[in-house]
């Protein structure tokens, strides 16, 4: 049975905490281990953080949206942002590559949803802004009775 | 009235983030044993059993307890 | 400075305590205190399961929509479904009353929504389903060391 959400709200780093107790708590009705959790957890920051400070440079006007799609023990995730877009994405994919060694930032964003997610794959462009689809199959190796 | 779920103590007046973080300390330490009796990392839904609350509100006390991150840095747990 | 966030999820029960940690979450922000917290879950739960029930009669292919908007220390919610409507609001919004008594329902949604909220107010048409909006006022009197 297919159980979807979608969220959007305002590009504030202060919501960062609040998007991802809710990717989290929707799935938690998958019973996910708490590692699993953490990892899902930390991939909505990294591309939450991601859309507000390079997609929209903070500002507060713009708008982040994930949507999340349970089906048997698979998380189908997607985070979008309206934003500036990025210009070269074979580029930006590598590691410790950041466009705003400024902020230090690591550059390590997408290397972690990579190690996190079963599957990433990222549209981007100007006109578009970006949009992250990633896929986690949960364990289903759990006690028995249930 | 409906349900009403208190979650440390009966001071109502408290603060979330004061109840929260306490709750999310208990989840710290239920993770911990549970681990060692289960020879596993917990499911969360056998955190909320151990605890008597719900898996969703394992994740809201657990991240009242996430060390404070900076937007510019990802902490790890 | 205005923060808002929109949410979208299949009319699924088990999908109610997702929708009140989401808003709770979102809330926290305000660090208002337990009970206020409790209440505005407990209204979220009222709402959330009206829409279900009766708004959809449980037919998982309807979607619930909530809107949040923090203002100052003001909440602005929005509990939203497009299912059946209220026939005759007057009536139910009466204590107890409940057009399914089989499923020992306690008829007292409205009333827990006006005892917890400063403000509520419903539109409902058969056409157009159902809205329900609320307002609550979270107390200033915090802290000063915040
Ligand atoms: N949503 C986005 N919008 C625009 N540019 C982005 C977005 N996400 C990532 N980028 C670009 O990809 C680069 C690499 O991202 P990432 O691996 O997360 O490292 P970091 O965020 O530390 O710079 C960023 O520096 C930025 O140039
Ligand atoms: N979203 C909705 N869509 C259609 N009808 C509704 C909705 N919410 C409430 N109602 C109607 O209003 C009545 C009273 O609701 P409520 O006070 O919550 O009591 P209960 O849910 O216990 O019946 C319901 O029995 C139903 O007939
Ligand atoms: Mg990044
Ligand atoms: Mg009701």
């Amino acid at each position: 049975m297919k159980n979807e959400m979608h969220l959007e709200f305002s590009a504030l780093s202060q919501n960062e905490s609040f998007a991802r107790v809710t990717v989290a708590s929707f799935i938690a009705q998958l019973d996910p281990t708490m590692d699993e959790l953490t990892e899902i957890k930390t991939v909505v920051s990294e591309a939450v953080t991601n859309a507000i400070i390079h997609g929209y440079e903070e500002n507060c006007e713009g708008k982040v949206y994930i949507s999340v799609t349970l089906e048997d023990h698979v998380v189908y995730m997607t985070i979008r942002d309206e934003g500036l877009g990025i210009t070269d994405l074979e580029e930006a994919r590598q590691p410790l590559f950041t466009t705003k060694p400024e902020l230090e930032r690591s550059g390590m964003g997408f290397t972690i949803m990579e190690n996190f997610m079963d599957d990433v794959s990222i549209d981007s462009s100007p006109e578009m802004g970006t949009t992250i689809r990633l896929t986690k199959h949960l364990s289903k190796s759990k006690a028995l009775c249930n | 009235i409906g349900e009403i779920q208190r979650f440390i103590r009966d001071d109502g007046t408290v603060k979330v983030s004061r109840s929260l973080k306490e709750l999310g300390n208990k989840i710290r330490r239920a993770k911990d044993e549970l681990s060692k009796t289960l020879g596993r990392v917990p499911t969360v839904q056998e955190i909320a059993d151990h605890l008597e609350i719900e898996a969703e509100d394992v994740v809201l006390a657990q991240e009242a307890v996430r060390a404070p991150s900076s937007i510019h840095e990802t902490v790890y747990e």
